[in-house]
Parts: structure tokens; sequence; C-alpha cells
């Protein structure tokens, strides 16, 4: 292994153990704005992960859409319901079987992944933001047309659900 | 060129520092500055006591910052009240990776420099709603609500305004963009997509006209009512690294940056970054303030509808270009 | 190779490590500069001097919320146009035609939003 | 490269299991529901660079699905908001209407 690789799979970990103790915390604290807050922090490490894996453009709409749009929005549910306040919640209900039932999940995901033969690093490409454009104009046209479709359906759907809560 | 790893680590480190330490200088310039323009706009002469003609007025002001009472209300919550600023200022300063300041002053080429600096600038949302909710204090509450509605509003219509300078430049690359400027600036080709750039700008970094979480006599301070000394300095030194860095943007993406005769890029790069902080701050105090609503109405029933029409405007003007 | 993608992660770590010790470290350094006089009413949150006359923890209206839902949606577009954005000027009329369709979506639904009043402020 | 992120992906996604199977507040399930989607994306990423990398397939399908990813936030938090306004809660345990 060279150096660059060495570096590259430390710092692949690095982020890796930031996503995965803030996806931790998120769901394991009491408080829902530290919940988000730590949802924050894992979607940024996970941008880290985007980047290290040559999707650079993913990355930046990682932070752009999920940092900046999501967690936003979040808060602001958060905030206009002052959830949590007048109604302390129990942060956690059946542990012991959310925690079986996830241990199993995620071992069979895991041995389902690390049994599958796998190439160790593929080349990806200089240039993703170039390659991600032709491929959404040309053989990916159906999901970038599709998606503007969706994006329509779903404000017609919020807008149908907060409009009818009014009168 | 290229720079061993460890190596572009230490440049990382160096150019955070670097730029943290220009964006403090600034501020306390472009704070002077802005007392000096307000005063000749309304007929004052501004700070005079603090050196000659007041120049050290800022330099005092920013010590006695630094020294002032922590103070934080008793209910507040202490993690996101101590989060907060640091959200506000850190995002600002991080948006200037991208900004080319010249041949040898390139901090970064990324291949997304572009989007990289509309997208950092959007965690800044977060950190108004937590001053906002953790101060524990109405006027916080609203003023961070309304600040973050403004911000989030007004994103929309000044990204889809620099789509059409990505279009016509073939790149996201802040340098690409500066070398195809190289004959024609677009401001000339663009002059529509410059003039929207320039005032959602000014709204998302809430500045007057658009500046509703300052509104003193409804909000007091928005959502830093209840910060004091360093902890309210980073809310100001964001506000003034992010009307710098939208200036600088601006200059790269309209006015040709670096490009310039004679002179070397950094000089051509401040005096167009310069002329637009100036007509920034001639604005301020030329106009009155808009209400909340008239600020949303315009940015969602006015500026967002010819963003999309400058799109196809844009289209047009790249195909003519074309042949 | 990814040495590109791989240097520019470095130089934003360093980057953002800098950015954000800097300040840390100056709010640490002048605590000992800083004066500690702790009052029961400085503490008291702000109201133009008066008792505070209700807790800001209620329920809030929810016209920032609808103008939340619908800058998620087009954030989403903004983004997908900015992904095609840089290949548009080689793509020909075709191309153009295309991202018209996309263009003409999300002025569908700005127009629906706005019929269905979420974008006025009340 | 790869073992690292489908091993990353798995361990990700079980907490989101975890979070779900656990959690009763709606703003929170929607919490652990965006964590096992980014599990899935980072999959989606990986994989693009295994496989035909100039053709972008997994990164045109991690793109749509921090797009649906937008759709289900704003239409979720919109149904926790309207539960809210209708039962003065956003715990999904008190939306019992069909108990009469």
């Amino acid at each position: 292994m060279t150096e660059s690789q060495n570096i590259e799979q430390l710092l692949f970990v690095a982020f890796g153990i930031v996503a995965a103790g803030g996806a931790l915390f998120a769901v394991a604290t009491r408080s829902l704005l530290r919940s988000i807050i730590a949802l924050g922090a894992f979607l940024t490490a996970v941008a880290g992960e985007f980047y290290l894996l040559a999707a650079d453009f993913l990355a930046v709409v990682q932070i752009f859409v999920y940092v900046g749009g999501i967690v936003v929005l979040m808060l602001f549910a958060l905030m206009l319901s002052a959830s949590g306040v007048r109604h302390p919640m129990a942060a956690i209900d059946r542990p012991a079987l959310g925690a079986a039932l996830s241990y199993v999940i995620g071992a069979g995901v895991l041995w389902g992944s690390l049994t599958t033969d796998l190439p160790s690093v593929g080349a990806g490409t200089d240039d993703a933001v170039d390659a991600l454009g032709r491929a959404l104009l040309g053989s990916q046209l159906w999901s970038f047309e599709l998606i503007g479709v969706i994006l329509l359906a779903s404000v017609i759907t919020a807008l149908v659900i907060v409009r009818r809560e009014r009168r | 060129m290229e720079m061993s790893l460890p190596l572009t680590f230490a440049a990382g480190l160096l150019w955070g520092a670097a730029a943290f330490t220009i964006v403090g200088a600034l501020t306390a310039g472009l704070v002077l500055a802005e007392r000096k323009v307000s005063a000749r706009i309304q007929g004052r002469v501004g700070p005079m006591h603090t050196g000659p003609h007041g120049a050290l007025q800022t330099i005092a002001d920013m010590i006695k910052l630094v020294m002032k009472e922590d103070v934080r209300p008793a209910r507040a919550d202490a993690t996101a009240f101590r989060l907060g600023p640091l959200l506000v200022a850190v995002p600002a300063i991080l948006s200037l990776a991208v900004i080319p300041f010249g041949a040898p002053l390139v901090m970064r080429d990324l291949n997304v420099g572009v989007l990289y600096f509309l997208a950092i600038p959007g965690v800044t949302v977060i950190g108004l709603l937590l001053a906002g909710w953790a101060s524990y204090d109405n006027y916080s509450f609203l003023g961070g609500l309304r600040s973050s509605a403004q911000f989030i509003s007004y994103e929309i219509p000044r990204s889809l305004t620099v789509v059409t300078v990505v279009m016509l430049a073939g790149s996201l690359s802040t340098v690409d963009v500066l070398d195809a400027q190289a004959t024609v600036p677009y401001a000339v080709l663009l002059p529509f997509s410059f003039f929207l750039y320039c005032v959602t700008s000014l709204a998302e970094i809430n500045r007057l006209p658009f500046d509703m979480p300052e509104a003193e006599s409804e909000l007091v301070a928005g959502y830093h009512t209840e910060y004091s000394g360093f902890r309210w300095a980073l809310f100001f030194l964001a506000e003034y690294a992010g009307f710098f860095a939208a200036a600088a943007f601006g200059a790269v993406l309209f006015l040709g940056g670096g490009n310039g005769p004679l002179l070397p890029p950094i000089v051509w790069l401040a005096v167009k970054t310069a002329a637009l902080l100036f007509i920034g701050m001639w604005i301020r105090f030329t106009l009155p303030r808009f209400r909340a609503d008239q600020l949303m109405r315009l940015a969602w029933k006015v500026f967002l509808p010819a963003s999309l029409a400058n799109l196809v405007l844009a289209a047009l003007i790249m195909r003519a270009l074309g042949s | 190779m990814s040495g590109a993608y791989l240097s520019d992660v470095l130089f934003l770590l360093g980057f953002a490590l800098a950015v954000v010790t800097i300040p840390l470290v100056t709010l640490a350094a002048f605590g000992w500069l800083r004066p500690r006089y702790p009052e029961v009413l400085k503490a008291e949150a702000y109201e133009s001097g008066m008792p505070q006359a209700s807790i800001p923890r209620r329920p809030f209206h929810m016209a920032y919320y609808n103008f939340a839902l619908v800058f998620i949606v087009f954030e989403v577009e903004t983004l997908l146009l900015f992904a095609v954005a840089p290949i548009l000027r080689d793509a020909g009329w075709l191309g153009l035609a295309e991202v018209g369709a996309f263009v003409a979506l999300v002025a569908l639904s700005l127009f629906y939003a706005w019929r269905k009043g979420a974008l006025v402020w009340r | 490269m790869t073992t690292a992120a489908v091993t990353l992906s798995s361990v990700l996604f079980a907490i989101g299991v975890f979070g779900v199977l656990t959690r009763r507040n709606a703003i929170s399930l929607l919490v652990s529901v965006e964590i096992m989607m980014n599990a899935a994306i980072i999959n989606l990423v990986a994989f693009s660079r295994l496989y035909e990398p100039e053709a972008m397939t997994g990164q045109v399908f991690a793109l749509f699905g921090i797009g649906i990813a937008a759709c289900e936030a704003a239409i979720g938090l919109a149904l926790v908001l309207a539960v809210y306004r209708r039962f003065g809660s956003t715990d999904v345990d008190t939306i019992d209407l069909l108990k009469g």
C-alpha cells in the first residue's frame, strides 16, 4: 500500500467513527434538540466519506440538502411544535428488543456484504461533476425527469396535508 | 504544483488561520469604513476620537469586546447557546476557501468550488435557529426564526442565478469560471444575473434594506439579543465575513475577479470587491427597510420567478454565443 | 486515481480545524481577563425591562414551516440544475430541451404553491 | 476501502433500525430513517466507484436517493405538525383515533 492509500484509509475510518458516533448519539440521547444536532454531525461526516469515495458533487449536495435543508426543516418542526417541552418524551422504549433486532439485522446485512467477493479499490473518475452531468442528460435521463415529477408531487402532498389542518 | 499530502493538510491549517485573521482585520476595516460612509451620507463625521480621524476606533472596540463579561440567561440551554455563534461564524469563513485571489493565491481550486461556496453558508441557518432557541428569550426566538426563514427564501433565487454563470463557463470550479471571463466579464453578458445576484446576496446576508433580524424597533437585536462579549463578536464577524465573501464572489463570478491589465490580480480583485462593498453600504444608508411579509413576498413571488426566467434567457444567450 | 479528492479533503479538514480552533482558543485565552459578576437579574431573559410575559417554548404559527417545505423542494431542483449546467454548452438543443422540461416542472411546482397560498406570509 | 464502506454502512443501518424500533417521538423516527437512508447511499456511492465509474449509475442513484430523502422529510414533517395540531403531541403512541 502506498502512503496516500494509507492516509485515505485512515481518513475513511476517522470519518466513519465520527459518523457512527453521531448516529448513535442521535438515536440514544434524551433531548430531541441534541439528537438533531448529532444528526447534523453525522451527515457532515458522511459528506466527508462521499468526497473520499470520489463523489465530490454528492458531498456538497449532502451538505446543501441534508445539513442546510433537512436538519433545518427538523429544527423548524421541533421549534414550531415545541416538541418534547410540554410532553417530555421517554427517550427509549423497549431498548432490549430494539437492540436485539438491530443487532440481528445489522449482522445479517454485514454478513451478506462481507461474504460477497468485492474488488478492493475501484478506479473512480477524475471528473465526477462532468460524468454525472452527462449521465443525467444521457443514459439516466429518466431519473432526472422523474425526480422533477416526484418533487412536484411532494410539494402538492405536503401542502395538502398542511392546508387541511388550517380549517 | 502537486504537494505531498501532509503538506496539503498543513497548507489547509495555514490558510484557515490566515483566512480567520484576514476576516478579523477586514471586519475592523469594514466597520470603520461603514461608519465613515454612513456619516458622509447622513452629513455627520462619524467616529473621531480614537486615533487620527477615529481610525483606531474599531481596534478599541475589539479589545473591549474580548474583555467583556460573558453573560448567559439562567434558563438558556448552555450547549446550544455556545454552539450557536460558532455555527454562524465558522461556515461564513469556511466558504472563503474557494475564492481565487489571483495566480499564486488560490487557496483551493475545488472541482465543485462554486457549489461549495453556496452550500457551506447554508449551515449558518442551524446556528441562527440554535442561538435563537437556546437563549430562552422571545425576541431571540422570533429573530432566529425570521432570519432563518429569510435566509432560506433567498438562497433559492441566488443559487438559481449562479446556475447561469456555470452554464456559460461550463465548469463548477471558480478558477475555470475566472478563466472563462478572460475577454468579457459575465456582468456584460449576463447583466440581469448580476443584478439578481447582488440583490439576493444583500438579502441573504441580512443587510439593509433586508435586515429583518436587526429591526431594532420590533425585535431588539433578533437572535443575538442575549449574547455579549466575544460570542456576540462572533455574530458580528460572521456578518462582515458574509458581506465580504458575497462581494468577493460576486467580483469573481461577474466582474472577472483578478483579470485586468497591468496591475497584479490581487489588486484588481481588491478593487472590484471594494466597489461592490461600497455599493452595499451605499444602499444600506439610502433605502428604507422592508417589512417581513414584503421580504418574503419579494423572495418567492418576484425573485424566484425572475431567476427562472433568467435561466431561460441565459440559455438563449449561451446558444447565441456558442455559434 | 482519487489523488485530487484526497488532497481536497485534507486541505478542507485543515482549513476547518484552524477556523474552529482559533475562536475557541481566543475565548479560552481571554477568559481570565473577563469580569464575572453574576447577578440574578442579569441572568433574566431580556424583555424590554419587563419580566418575561410568556415563555418562548410554545407552538408557533406554521407559515414558517410552509416556506421551509417549499424551500427544500426547490433546493433539490436547483442542485439538479447545477449537476447538468456545466455540460449544457455542449449538449445541443436536445439537452436544452431536456433541461427545459425539468425547468417547466420546477415552474409548475412554484405555480401550484403560489395558487395554494403557501407563499403568503401571515 | 470498499470493505470499510460496506462495514460502515451496515453499522449505520443497524443504528438506524435501533432508533426506529425504540424511539417514540415522530421527529426522532424521521432522524432514524434518515440515518438508514444515508447508510444505503454510502453503499451506492462506494459501488459506483467499483463498477463502471464512467457511467455514474451509482452516483445518479445516490442523488436520486438524496432527493427522495428531501421529499420524505418535507412530507413526514408536515404530517408530524398536522398530528401535533390534532393531538397536541408528537409522540406516535398518542395517535389512537382507532381506539375510539
